[in-house]
């Protein structure tokens, strides 16, 4: 369904991503880790065209993403939920999710996909009048994970959607995850949370340095030696 | 008491057709977060284009709204496309100084295209007044006042209500997060700086009929729309509204109750004063 | 060719009016070299700002011309004169206002037409001459020009025994003085005087009419009321008076023509800015010519000679304080059915009767 | 177009940088000896005065960021200061000077009671409010400032140390000698600031205002500091032009036109670097002169690619005079659109790219 | 001795009470953990601490001293610093510069500043970005460097909200180091984690809030004994 292909990219004279090879299948959960630093967000933001590869191809479902903008990458169901949250602070909570059913082929679900997230996060029903801006930490994180479930999307991307949740919370997300995979949706998903995110997912990538440095199925990867030494200190 | 009343008429006419420049810019800056110094600029090229149509074919200066509005429609959105587009997520002094230098080309264009004389347009109502109990009311200020408001809330609806108008806001608060959820930054950059562009335009068509036309004319509503907007609290359109109005009658009540030479001051004044004591503006925190 | 160096606003916010000038010397350059006399012309545009007008006369005195035309506005001509004195480079000023530009003894600096104060006489003493007002009101721009005519103006009334009772200066610029003259109504003046730029000029009639204002008189000191632009604006403009420094039909050798080619070429009516530039780069022409661009030689002719033609006779003179300054006697005009009519015009009688007291709104 | 944040920083000039300084600084001072040409002279004076007014902004501006566009207000009040005095009171500039120094500590104490408690946009917004009432209120406050007529003063009384004369301005010789020491006034106390817990401070401030605060930094204290070290310095500048033009009127020492080109100066060399206002003043200054006084016309007449009667000669004398300010705006377009960082900047971009390659 | 004493503190934004009524004191030294569900109000009252927001009722005191109506600025200079929990890195600065801001709280030497936060960016280990800019940085090296930059300031009391989000087990272990060295050095901590595993371990005591007001206090045993806040936190798994 994705297929990334050599992808190379710096910021400035700063190279972070090489010959980065991923693939997503539809249906699959793919989880990457990695240490701090090393290229997740930007490999995400790459898929996401928030900034241009230096090289390699990216594509989806046959798509040609090099050659799209970033509100095309949406269009086509690819949807990521970026780290640092990144919603709307001066909208309310009910506006943040009615821009996550902007583009077209999610507007006619939008309210039966409001009353979804609500039940999903009852704490964004409570205070769906509050501003985006004024939420706690961990608010605006089950904001922004909603507002991407509103959007329907075909492949979800999550940047670290445990970051900053409290514990019962970090749970349910994972539940959630499996679920909405479940229900169709791939999921790239990057995450600190390795061993949660290792043991949903159906297969795992590791980045070090911004390189591939192994890749294999979810149980696989949590049984590796290094992936227990570097990532989850045992 | 007629002195009064017939300031309090004046300066709220008067702060109409400022409410519509207070606008265009508090849209322009709620999106691009750009401080537009080019904005009394566009108003001035509103005013030249009025001003051709009505000398070489004759087109009364309120009919020339509708030719205005998408004209200065176009011209907003391309100068967005061209030049404002490639600086966004640039330093905040640099949009500055892009919008100056926008500025400067502009006034200097139209003095090589027109010279630099005044113009002045006259029409038949151009000093018409209406007696209303002994207050006169400005013909072309009192429709001017009708034009604004009609517009001013359509514009509302369009914002509030409509998911483009959203998208616009959310664009203004956070480009990225905008981008992620499928909407053309670009392109709701380009619509909002044309709707900005296009009220500075209908502004300058308005008050045509009333003020006079020279390449340099724009500084001083540039100002002015600047004031407006912070007082209004940036991005708020009612607060724009607000704003023009309030300034209005303060400059004509100060013209009277203290001296047109101050008068000016006590605008300013004012405004640092509301900065002071609720600093994001009168309507700051009712979004738009 | 002789050198000669015009400094003017050609841009910033004075251009409007700097336009006339270079209009006004452009025709001059072509008369003459009619009359054989080859100028190279060193235009030079100071934006209004003093420093830069600076730059232009250091230029031009380096450039060596033989004497320089300009500025046009009086901050400009002010900060030029210092240096014309300091390099000996002859200055004619051909239209700024302010008084002290000839006050400070500086010999190479000559100016053509009247300062401030010879506005606001000219006009009251024409109201004086048909009427009895007894109150004034003043409203003017706060520029220079607007601030000096109307205290020349407030001095003058002082000694006439004339009431003052407002006086309102305002910023240039402000597209309602509605609340202003509501104010000045409710006073009742016999007489309302107003100094402003053009476009003012017309708002402050306009608005004036819209508020019914009806004085015995409206005096306009010069600039703004005395434009093609505001003489077209035949509702507001009847019966108001102007002084200006020069009109077609005052009765000085070659004005109508002046006026008739002027209006052909640019395809509007010359303001007296115009007719004041035209003049003095015509001085300055002949002067350099005959002086073989010699500096020395061309402030002598400018001491001692004297020239004829649009303005009237010229000549520069050491009186009252002044230096090099041309007594020049201001015409007053009156608009009549949307025509400016000469009313008054020194030392002559005019064909035209002027209209007192203003005849009300129409 | 981004600013990149993946370069590592440097600090402070190189040793290059500082060698070419003190050759500049050498040629300058020897320079009056060479070029005897008032109008050079003249154009210098002018270069003098936008590193001070640049150089100052940058203090406040580029340093501490906060972007004041109402700098015109220092400016002015330094210059009226020293009129007034000097016209009305007869006191000679070089104190004068230091009395306007006074004030403008106390009006910039007011201006930031009032514009620091705002942020980003509104705070350039107050900036330009305040500025615009000092420029209104000396229309006003004609007792002071003489109105709309502005302070004319028609002499400079000599400098004299003990009764010996050290120079009476009649040339504009001691006038550079004097732009020339403030700037590098203005210059050195910049490199003070940089290399002080005062430049930390401020460049901590103009990055993240609340971060700063939670530092242990004061923000009214040091917004302060930069903005009086920058207010004196801004209108010393305003004094020298005062005494070296001879006139002051609100429309001349006052107007928000001032403030957009001190600003212009600092942003178009480089903003919060210790040269960049440098540079700004020498791209900025001889290119409006070059562009107002027609030069490339001439330039064109002399190389002989045009011939002065022909008309194209012709139309470009006429047109390029009245162009000129367009042409400046497209070239502030131009530099803003393909130098983002100004200048300076985009130079050692290149130098860096190019000694790279050489490497 | 307590060296921080919170009393009967509450905030509230418009009709929301972030906090209501929370009370406790941190003993010279210790390390005291505050948890609580997201939006309990553990930021909010960070920031009442310290100065950030006038506290809508109730007192602050700090080192025996009343600390309402204090500036942040003054409030570090007393010897209390904070990290944010969405980080602040002064973007355009280097690492090392960004460290030194902190440092010149206590100096005006900068060669003193330099020399400090050379120590501090080695002790969060740093020293291999000491000259890039610190907008660059990753989440997790962002997150460091908070903590470089306040233990610049020399504080006798520290704030550290979240400063392990984003990071991965092995690479919060480092940060559990950290957190030791620090109370080492005799620097009380207050701690705001939601990695449990974490929290429990370095803590020495806790605070449990809950929709703004305090559920529990303890020490890591009784919290998880708490079925209060088994109920509201942590759930049945733990
Ligand atoms: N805007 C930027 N400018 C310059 N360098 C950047 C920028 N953003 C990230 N980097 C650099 O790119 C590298 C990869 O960063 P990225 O954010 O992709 O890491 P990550 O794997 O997501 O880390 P984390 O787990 O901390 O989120 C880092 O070394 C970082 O310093
Ligand atoms: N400025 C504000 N205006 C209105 N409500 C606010 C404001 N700041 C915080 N809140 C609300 O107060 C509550 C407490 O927020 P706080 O940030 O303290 O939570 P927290 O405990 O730090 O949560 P998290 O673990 O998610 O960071 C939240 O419900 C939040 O929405
Ligand atoms: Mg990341
Ligand atoms: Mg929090």
């Amino acid at each position: 369904m994705l297929k990334i292909d050599k992808l190379n990219f710096s910021y400035g004279d700063l190279k972070v991503l090489w010959d980065i090879d991923l693939e997503v299948h539809a249906g699959e959960i793919v989880t990457v880790v990695g240490s701090n630093g090393a290229g997740k967000s930007t490999t995400l933001k790459n898929i996401s065209r928030l900034v241009r590869p230096t090289s390699g191809t990216l594509t989806f479902g046959g798509a040609d993403l090099t050659r799209l903008e970033s509100h095309e990458v949406v269009e086509l169901g690819v949807v990521q939920v970026p780290e640092g949250r990144k919603i709307f602070p001066e909208m309310t909570v009910t506006e943040n999710l009615r821009m996550g059913s902007f583009i077209k082929s999610a507007r006619g679900d939008r309210e039966a996909n409001i009353e979804r997230v609500f039940t999903l996060f009852p704490r964004l029903r409570e205070r769906h009048k509050q501003l985006g801006g004024t939420m706690s930490g961990g608010e605006q994180q089950m904001l922004a994970i909603a507002r991407g479930l509103m959007t329907n999307p075909k492949l979800l991307l999550l940047d670290e959607p445990s970051l900053g949740l409290a514990p019962l919370l970090v749970k349910s997300i994972f539940e959630t995850i499996t679920e909405i995979n479940r229900q169709g949706v791939t999921v790239l998903l990057v995450e600190q949370n390795v061993y949660q995110s290792l043991r949903i997912a159906h297969r795992a990538y590791v980045l070090e340095t911004g390189r591939v440095v192994l890749t294999g199925t979810g149980e696989e990867l949590l049984g590796n030696e290094h992936v227990r030494k570097a990532f989850l200190g045992m | 008491m007629i002195v009064f009343l017939q300031s309090l008429m004046s300066g709220v006419l008067i702060g109409g057709v400022y409410a519509l420049i207070g606008i265009g810019l508090t849209i322009i800056f709620g999106v691009m977060r750009v401080i537009n110094f080019a904005h009394g600029d566009i108003l001035m090229i509103g005013m030249y284009l009025t001003y051709f149509l009505f000398s070489v074919f004759g087109i009364d200066p309120f009919l020339s709204v509708a030719i205005c509005i998408p004209v200065m429609f176009a011209f907003g959105a391309l100068t967005q496309k061209f030049f404002i587009n490639r600086m966004l997520g640039a330093l905040p002094q640099n949009q500055i100084l892009l919008t100056i230098g926008l500025g400067l080309i502009m006034s200097n264009t139209i003095m090589l295209l027109f010279t630099s004389d005044y113009k002045i347009l006259t029409t038949s109502y151009s000093s018409g007044s209406v007696d209303l109990a002994g207050i006169s009311v400005s013909q072309p200020l009192a429709i001017s006042f009708f034009i604004t408001a009609a517009i001013t809330a359509a514009l509302y609806w369009f914002l509030m209500k409509t998911d483009i108008g959203q998208a616009i806001r959310a664009t203004a608060q956070d480009r990225e997060a905008a981008q992620l959820m499928g909407i053309n930054v670009r392109w709701t950059s380009i619509l909002a700086f044309g709707i900005g562009s296009a009220l500075a335009g209908t502004a300058g068509a308005l008050i045509s009929p009333t003020y006079y036309i020279f390449p340099q004319v724009g500084s001083a509503f540039t100002l002015k729309a600047f004031v407006i907007t912070v007082l209004g609290g940036m991005g708020s359109i009612v607060g724009a509204t607000l704003g023009g109005i309030i300034i209005g009658v303060t400059e004509s009540m100060s013209a009277v109750y203290i001296s047109s030479g101050w008068k000016e001051v006590v605008v300013y004044v004012l405004f640092l004063l509301v900065l002071l004591f609720k600093p994001s503006g009168l309507m700051g925190t009712s979004r738009m | 060719p002789v050198k000669i160096g015009f400094i003017n606003s050609i841009t910033g916010p004075e251009a409007p009016i700097g336009e006339n000038l270079t209009n006004g010397v452009t025709m001059a350059v072509e008369d003459l070299k009619k009359k054989g006399i080859d100028v190279q012309l060193m235009k030079e545009d100071d934006t209004g700002k003093p420093q830069i007008s600076m730059s232009a006369m250091e230029k031009l005195a380096q450039d060596g011309v033989a004497g320089v035309v300009g500025p046009y506005t009086s901050a400009c001509a002010n900060a030029v004169a210092q240096q014309a004195m300091k390099y000996k480079v002859p200055q004619l000023v051909p239209a700024a206002a302010k008084e002290d530009i000839t006050r400070q003894g500086f010999t190479w600096v000559y100016r053509l037409n009247a300062p401030a104060h010879n506005y606001a006489q000219a006009l009251m003493d024409a109201a004086f001459n048909l009427g009895q007002p007894k109150s004034i009101a003043f409203i003017y721009e706060s520029t220079d020009f607007g601030t000096s005519v109307s205290a020349a103006g407030k001095d003058y009334a002082a000694k006439k025994g004339l009431k003052i009772v407002a006086d309102e200066a305002y910023q240039k610029g402000s597209p309602d003085y509605r609340s202003t003259l509501a104010k000045i109504k409710a006073q009742n003046p016999d007489l309302v005087f107003m100094v402003s730029y053009v476009a003012d000029a017309i708002l402050l009639m306009r608005q004036s009419r819209e508020m019914g204002l009806a004085p015995q008189a409206f005096l306009g000191g010069g600039a703004g009321f005395d434009t093609a632009q505001f003489e077209s604006e035949k509702d507001i403009s009847n019966a108001v008076f102007s002084v200006t420094q020069w009109t077609p039909d005052m009765g000085t050798p070659g004005a109508p023509e002046f006026y008739e080619r002027y209006n052909k070429q640019f395809g509007k009516k010359p303001t007296y800015h115009a007719a004041c530039a035209y003049q003095a780069m015509m001085i300055m022409g002949e002067t350099a010519a005959k002086a073989g661009g010699d500096r020395e030689k061309v402030s002598q002719i400018l001491d001692t000679g004297t020239w004829t033609g649009i303005m009237g006779e010229v000549k520069f003179e050491d009186y009252e304080g002044f230096t090099n300054q041309n007594k020049h006697m201001m015409p007053v005009i009156q608009y009549q059915n949307g025509k400016a009519e000469t009313v008054f015009c020194p030392g002559k009688v005019c064909k035209v009767k002027p209209i007192y007291p203003f005849p009300g709104w129409k | 177009m981004r600013v990149t944040l993946s370069a590592t920083a440097r600090r402070g000039a190189s040793p290059l940088g500082l060698g070419l300084f003190a050759a500049a600084v050498v040629v300058l001072l020897l320079f009056p000896q060479f070029v005897k040409s008032p109008y050079a002279l003249h154009m210098m004076v002018l270069f003098f005065l936008s590193v001070i007014m640049g150089e100052s902004w940058n203090i406040l501006g580029g340093y501490a960021g906060q972007y004041s566009v109402g700098h015109s207000a220092y400016f002015g009040v330094g210059a009226y200061t020293t009129m007034i005095l000097m016209t009305a009171k007869g006191i000679p500039p070089w104190f004068g000077v230091w009395v306007g120094v006074v004030v403008v500590v106390g009006v910039a104490l007011i201006i930031g009671s009032i514009c620091f408690r705002l942020r980003g946009p509104y705070f350039v917004l107050a900036s330009i409010a305040v500025a615009e009432i000092m420029r209104l209120s000396a229309f006003n406050l004609k007792e002071l400032t003489n109105g709309a007529e502005g302070i004319l003063a028609v002499s400079v009384p000599p400098l004299t140390i003990g009764g010996t004369v050290i120079t009476d301005f009649l040339s504009k010789v001691p006038f550079y000698y004097f732009g020339l020491g403030l700037a590098l006034l203005t210059i050195a106390v910049t490199w003070v600031v940089e290399h002080s817990k005062l430049g930390y401070f401020f460049q901590a401030i103009r990055e993240d205002q609340d971060a700063a605060h939670s530092l242990g930094i004061s923000l009214t204290l040091y917004k302060n500091i930069a903005l009086v070290i920058s207010a004196i310095l801004t209108s010393l500048a305003g004094s020298y032009y005062a005494v070296y033009v001879g006139f002051v009127d609100p429309n001349t020492v006052l107007p928000l036109d001032l403030s957009v080109q001190i600003v212009l100066i600092s942003i178009i060399g480089g903003i919060g670097t210790l040269f960049g206002p440098v540079v700004g003043a020498l791209v900025l200054v001889p290119l409006s002169e070059a562009l107002r006084s027609n030069l490339i016309t001439q330039a064109f007449f002399s190389m002989g690619l045009v011939s002065q009667d022909s008309k194209v000669g012709i139309f470009l004398q006429e047109n390029l005079a009245h162009a000129h300010v367009l042409i400046y705006g497209i070239l502030v377009v131009i530099v803003i659109l393909f130098m983002p960082e100004g200048v300076l900047g985009f130079v050692t971009r290149l130098v860096q790219k190019i000694t790279r390659r050489d490497a | 001795m307590a060296i921080l004493e919170v009393k009967n503190v509450s905030k509230f934004f418009g009709g929301l009470a972030a906090n209501s009524d929370v009370s406790f004191s941190v003993e010279q030294g210790m390390i005291m953990g505050l948890i609580g569900p997201n939006g309990a109000g553990k930021t909010t009252l960070f920031n009442c601490i310290t100065g950030y927001y006038p506290p809508s009722r109730g007192e602050v005191t700090f080192d025996g001293r009343r600390m309402n109506g204090l500036q942040p600025d003054k409030v570090c200079k007393l010897g209390m610093a904070r990290t944010w929990q969405k980080v602040r890195p002064l973007a355009k600065m280097s690492v090392l510069d960004n460290v030194m801001v902190g440092a010149l709280c206590r100096t005006n030497s900068l060669k003193v500043a330099r020399d400090v936060a050379m120590e501090q960016v080695k002790v969060v280990r740093l020293e291999h970005k000491l000259n890039f800019l610190a907008g660059g940085l990753p989440i997790g090296e962002r997150k460091k460097l908070e903590v470089a930059r306040v233990l610049a300031t020399r504080p006798k009391l520290v704030l550290l909200d979240e400063i392990m989000g984003g990071l991965n087990p092995a690479e919060s272990e480092e940060l559990i180091q950290l957190i030791f060295d620090i109370k080492k050095d005799g620097i009380t901590q207050v701690v705001i984690e939601h990695d449990m595993k974490a929290i429990m371990r370095i803590s020495e005591r806790i605070v449990v809030i809950n929709s703004g007001e305090k559920l529990a206090e303890g020490t890591p045993a009784e919290i998880v004994a708490t079925p209060e806040v088994v109920a509201a936190y942590l759930g049945s798994e733990h």
